[in-house]
């Protein structure tokens, strides 16, 4: 049983991730995306990670994946000439990625990793997680509050632009004095042409 | 599990780096970029108190943070050696920040961020705090690069950048990951213990072995990990290409020695072949190259390349003589470049970037004090004698020669000869190429008076290196 | 049986595909971005995998750090792309070529 | 097999049944109780033709929408137009599972019921999103990119607030939250955690894209958001979602802040007694019909407010008030003020 759903996930998993890479349009790449991470949520728990499952759809299909969304709609692309060269390197790249594939399979199927017996953790997972980041793990843990302050420094930075609010400042026009409105200039009236002055 | 309270004095310099930060964040949030000047006073400010907590703290060694964080005489160091740097750049750049409106209190939160970033990785003892450190800092670097957000090439190269940099990380975490699961931790000497008791998986740690080194060759820029530099050297504003060029290659010497020398260094027979590869092939790509450059910007970052290469030399000896040689030439190349770069800049003005070595035309006779300082660092970074950079490419060299790899002393001596031409190129372009147009501009005040005594550093450097490589020494023995 | 090795085999052909994705994509970079989101997600994979099968929570408390990081990571990298297209109009990958040499 | 299917599909099936089926006709029922509310509000009377005082109304409404044609619009995206319905309606029905109606009547008792809610309330977006691009429609569009940013804006304020209520209840679990609030009703998380239950309200009104912060579909000036090209039954199952969402959280705010099943009475010396016999259920809806009615009298009484408006109430308002107030909870946890810090200080430092 636990085998049949661990093949039906990684099965949805890996064609997902296909798909992604794949696909013509980076919003139906998106939204494979967001398929790819909710079955991992389902592997992981599966492997009894249920925190990180559920702040995995949480953060990400939630958030993430929605920035991720919301930036792709926004910058309006032009959809027609995203894949050309794609075909291109196809070839290559499949017997690159196969090879890549191969080799690490032949590593990772040591028999040093053909462990099954896992120690049922008692308690609540969220607990046991949420002591370690409090204690054993709280530099860590506030080197990445940090990264997330510069994460937000950084898109607004980056981001923002000034907008110039169409707000008067009351102050500032009484302070204006007529030198700032008014520029002398001295012309000569042209006499000779008996015309007047022009500009 | 016993949890003990940690020993936060340890931390000192990072907690106050991070306050001071924080500090900084505010000030500027609140007065925006109308008191610049106060940021920038305060952004010194917290690099010296940083600076100071470091120094009356030397001597102390040990762990804390459940063994998260590690402070000892490497750390205590190369963090000196960190805010020192990061004075000097955010001396140097004021000007060149002004003149194209990018002085923003922005500039200064991400720099002091990313210091922060540099200070945790190298007080590292755990992958998690030496992956964090490095993401804190890469992410400002990211976003200092695209900082000037109207420049077309600045945000290519905020991209290019960000995405090989996202690579790279992701390389290393999965060879972290395999790490993991053969050590069973994630602390670098229960790893180091766990690698020397275990005898089997030499296959997968290897394997694992192959993917931090891409990590760190991708962060070094080492060949063939090197796209990115070129392009991200030339497309930052220049300021920000001397902030990613000098202190964050202090950080990853951190990075290299703490993941390959303090966890890993059982591996040795391993890794020694991987460094050894691309130390040769960043030797000569560098330098091969940078002598086709005519922007001063892609040349050095050519020869940052090549002396990325040179120090890995060292590294790869794999003795404690070797690793005080590569601290050495991190430390010495870290000056070099902060100087280099700080030349460029004060040469840099309103609407000109003296990006071109053709710029540098004609500046013996109109600037004779700047072109002599350009002249010693060229030769300094060549390799000449009695300059610094000569001892820092004869201690590496010598490392090399003691473990009797000397194919690879060889490559270096001859790289180190084709490279002399791109510098003395620049040289020969200042006092023999003669130009008519003038090139107006005034530098005086600290900048100008720092950046002098930096380059007699590497004059003085060279001529009395014994206390600075008596120190590196101590540090690995 | 479902074992360990299982488990890093489908993490390793999640990475290899996003590494593919990685290479194969010459024309759009907001793929880029998620294929580095893949990539990670094939990290947390092997950390879950291996936290599970060696009954150590540090895995799961390292995963917890790269979800808080490649979280960031999004957001910065967003940020630079929606500054690039406004500057260059497209986020081709094939149009970054501003810089060469 | 079918041993099974008797022993563990067949009653978990009726159960989501039990749970469903109420759920819809509480939908339409709704709709017909926003009309009249309304209506009262506005002085006039409402629906009152279709049945006893327009009683018969929703049905007439459903059978009508389901006898509608469905129209696709021209170069829409059809198989996602098709989709996002199911994935609005989908979230809204799946967070029901963990919500406990009365001590141990639940549909799953799972330990990070609070996290599951939240992990599958932010999904909902998708639907909304989904649908307005692949309508192929400029008002569709705009409705789902605004509704994207203040959903996820308001995401974190109310996952703020939340987590004051699981710092106080010293657990996820829903139910346990509930059992933390025993002992009368002011012992009640809306008292201590006054600030953070008007947050949640209040975001939990923009989350559900309601009234006064209906931008996503704001008629005057969206037209009709990112439903605006769907009919017929697509469109109904938008609305279902729609409500089905304001019912979950209100129900989830009489939970988490009131006390859920637990009576208002209890330690009142009379009444404790005289009210025993009422079962923890009705309490529960009671409480939730209170919040469904502030829902319908925001709409009635609340001018829209503004993109911008919206954006700085959910960052610069709700999320530094939750800060603060969090730090406030955690110290009186730590301090164990009581009655409501007292009985489950389960966090303290250095345990293990």
């Amino acid at each position: 049983m636990e085998s049949v759903i661990f093949y039906i996930f990684a099965a949805i998993l890996l064609f997902a991730a296909t798909m992604v890479i794949t696909v013509r349009n980076p919003v139906r790449a998106a939204l494979f995306l967001v398929l790819a991470f909710f079955t991992s949520a389902g592997i992981w728990l599966m492997l009894e990670a249920e925190f990180l499952a559920i702040s995995l759809v949480l953060v990400y299909v939630g958030a993430v994946l929605v920035l991720f969304l919301f930036v792709v709609m926004m910058l309006d692309i032009d959809l027609a000439p995203l894949k050309e060269g794609f075909t291109r390197y196809l070839p290559l790249g499949i017997i690159v990625a196969a090879l890549i594939v191969v080799e690490m399979i032949a590593v990772l199927n040591a028999p040093q990793f053909d462990i099954s017996a896992a120690q049922a953790t008692d308690g609540s997972n969220t607990k046991m997680l949420g002591r370690l980041l409090y204690t054993v793990y709280v530099y860590p843990f506030e080197i990445a509050s940090v990264i997330l302050t510069v994460a937000i420094v950084a898109a607004i930075t980056l981001t923002l632009r000034e907008h110039h609010r169409k707000l008067q400042d009351p102050a500032k026009q009484v302070m204006v004095k007529s030198a700032d409105r008014l520029r002398m200039v001295d012309l000569r009236s042209k006499k000779q042409d008996g015309e007047g002055s022009e500009s | 599990m016993n949890y003990q309270v940690p020993n936060m004095l340890f931390a000192l310099p990072e907690m106050v780096m991070l306050a001071m930060a924080c500090v900084v964040l505010l000030f500027v949030a609140f007065t925006g970029n109308r008191k610049i000047q106060w940021s920038y006073g305060l952004s010194q400010l917290s690099l010296f108190a940083v600076l100071m907590t470091v120094i009356f703290s030397w001597g102390d060694t040990g762990t804390t943070f459940s063994a998260t964080y590690i402070k000892d005489s490497l750390s205590d160091i190369l963090k000196i050696a960190i805010c020192l740097i990061n004075m000097c750049v955010l001396l140097y750049s004021v000007e060149y920040l002004r003149a194209r409106q990018l002085l923003q209190g922005e500039f200064y939160v991400l720099a002091l961020f990313a210091t922060l970033g540099m200070l945790i990785m190298v007080s590292a003892n755990h992958f998690l705090t030496l992956y964090l450190g490095l993401e804190l800092l890469s992410l400002c670097l990211y976003a200092m690069v695209a900082m000037h957000r109207d420049s077309v090439i600045a945000t290519e190269a905020a991209m290019k950048y960000f995405i090989l940099g996202a690579i790279a990380s992701g390389m290393l975490l999965y060879g972290m990951s395999i790490i993991y699961g053969i050590t069973g931790s994630l602390m670098l000497q229960e790893v180091a213990a766990a690698v020397y008791s275990s005898s089997s998986s030499d296959t997968i740690l290897s394997f694992a072995l192959v993917f931090i080194i891409i990590g760190i060759g991708f962060k070094f820029g080492a060949v063939p990990f090197h796209m990115w530099l070129p392009d991200v050297y030339h497309g930052a504003p220049t300021a920000i290409t001397l902030f990613i060029a000098a202190a964050p290659k202090v950080a990853a010497f951190a990075l290299l020695i703490r993941l390959l020398v303090d966890g890993l260094i059982d591996l040795q027979t391993y890794w020694q072949p991987m460094l050894m590869l691309m130390a040769v092939l960043s030797m000569i790509i560098g330098n091969v190259v940078a002598i086709a450059q005519t922007n001063i910007k892609r040349m050095l970052a050519y020869s940052t390349i090549s002396h990325v290469g040179f120090l890995l030399m060292g590294v790869l000896s794999g003795t404690d003589a070797g690793y005080a040689a590569s601290l050495f030439y991190t430390l010495i190349y870290a000056l070099m470049t902060l100087a280099t770069f700080g030349v460029i800049l004060l040469m840099s003005r309103y609407g000109f970037e003296a990006d071109n070595i053709d710029d540098y035309k004609g500046l013996s006779s109109q600037h004779p004090w700047l072109a002599l300082l350009m002249m010693i660092l060229m030769f300094s970074m060549a390799g000449i004698p009695p300059l610094a950079g000569f001892y820092a490419k004869l201690g590496v060299i010598k490392a090399v020669v003691d473990v009797d790899m000397m194919a690879v002393a060889l490559i270096a001596v001859v790289m180190s000869v084709i490279g002399a031409f791109y510098y003395l190129r620049v040289i020969k372009v200042m006092y023999f190429d003669k130009t008519e147009e003038k090139c107006e501009f005034t530098y005086s005040g600290p900048a100008a008076f720092v950046l002098s005594i930096n380059t007699l550093l590497v004059l003085a450097l060279g001529i009395f290196p014994g206390l600075l490589m008596s120190i590196c020494s101590t540090v690995f023995s | 049986m479902i074992v360990l090795s299982d488990y890093l085999i489908l993490a390793a052909i999640l990475f290899s595909l996003s590494l593919a994705g990685i290479f194969l994509n010459r024309k759009n970079i907001i793929i880029l971005l998620m294929c580095i989101e893949l990539m990670l997600l094939a990290v947390n994979l092997n950390f879950i995998a291996f936290s599970h099968f060696l009954g150590d929570p540090a895995g799961q408390v390292f995963v917890f750090f790269i979800l808080t990081v490649a979280a960031a990571e999004a957001a910065i990298g967003l940020a630079i792309l929606v500054v690039l297209f406004r500057n260059l109009s497209t986020i081709n990958v094939s149009d970054l070529d501003r810089l060469k040499g | 097999m079918i041993d099974m299917f008797l022993q563990d599909i067949l009653p978990n099936v009726l159960k989501i049944l039990l749970i469903v089926v109420p759920l819809m006709l509480s939908v339409a029922y709704l709709t017909y109780a926003e009309r009249k509310v309304i209506g009262y509000i506005q002085v006039r009377i409402g629906p009152n033709r279709v049945g006893l005082w327009g009683l018969l109304q929703p049905i007439a409404d459903a059978l009508k929408l389901l006898l509608k044609e469905v129209i696709f619009p021209a170069k829409s995206n059809l198989y996602l137009f098709l989709v996002a319905p199911v994935l609005a309606i989908g979230p809204a029905l799946a967070a029901w599972a963990v919500m406990p109606f009365d001590d141990g009547m639940v549909l799953a008792n799972i330990d990070a019921g609070l996290l599951y809610i939240l992990a599958i309330t932010s999904m909902s977006v998708y639907g909304v999103v989904i649908a307005g691009w692949a309508s192929n429609s400029r008002y569709a569009f705009l409705g789902a990119l605004r509704s994207a940013a203040q959903v996820v804006s308001y995401e974190i304020a109310m996952g703020f607030a939340l987590v004051g209520v699981l710092i106080a209840a010293g657990s996820l679990n829903l139910g346990e939250i509930v059992l933390a609030q025993q002992g009368g009703f002011w012992h009640w998380y809306f008292i201590p955690l006054f600030p953070l239950f008007i947050v949640y309200f209040i975001s939990g009104v923009a989350e559900t894209n309601r009234a006064p912060f209906d931008i996503a579909e704001g008629e005057s000036e969206i037209v009709a958001g990112f439903h605006v090209e769907y009919s017929g039954m697509a469109f109904a199952i938008f609305f279902l979602a729609e409500y089905a969402d304001m019912i979950l959280i209100s129900m989830l705010a009489a939970t988490l802040f009131m006390g859920g099943w637990l009576s208002p009475f209890d330690g009142i010396p009379v009444l404790e007694s005289f009210f025993s016999w009422v079962p923890g259920l009705v309490w529960l809806l009671g409480k939730t019909a209170i919040f469904l009615f502030l829902y319908l009298w925001f709409r009635a009484t609340f001018p829209r407010y503004r993109y911008d408006q919206i954006m700085r109430l959910g960052w610069k308002v709700f999320i530094p008030v939750t800060l603060v107030w969090l730090v406030i909870v955690s110290t009186a946890q730590v301090f164990d003020i009581g009655p409501w810090f007292t009985e489950s200080a389960v966090i303290t430092a250095g345990g293990g």
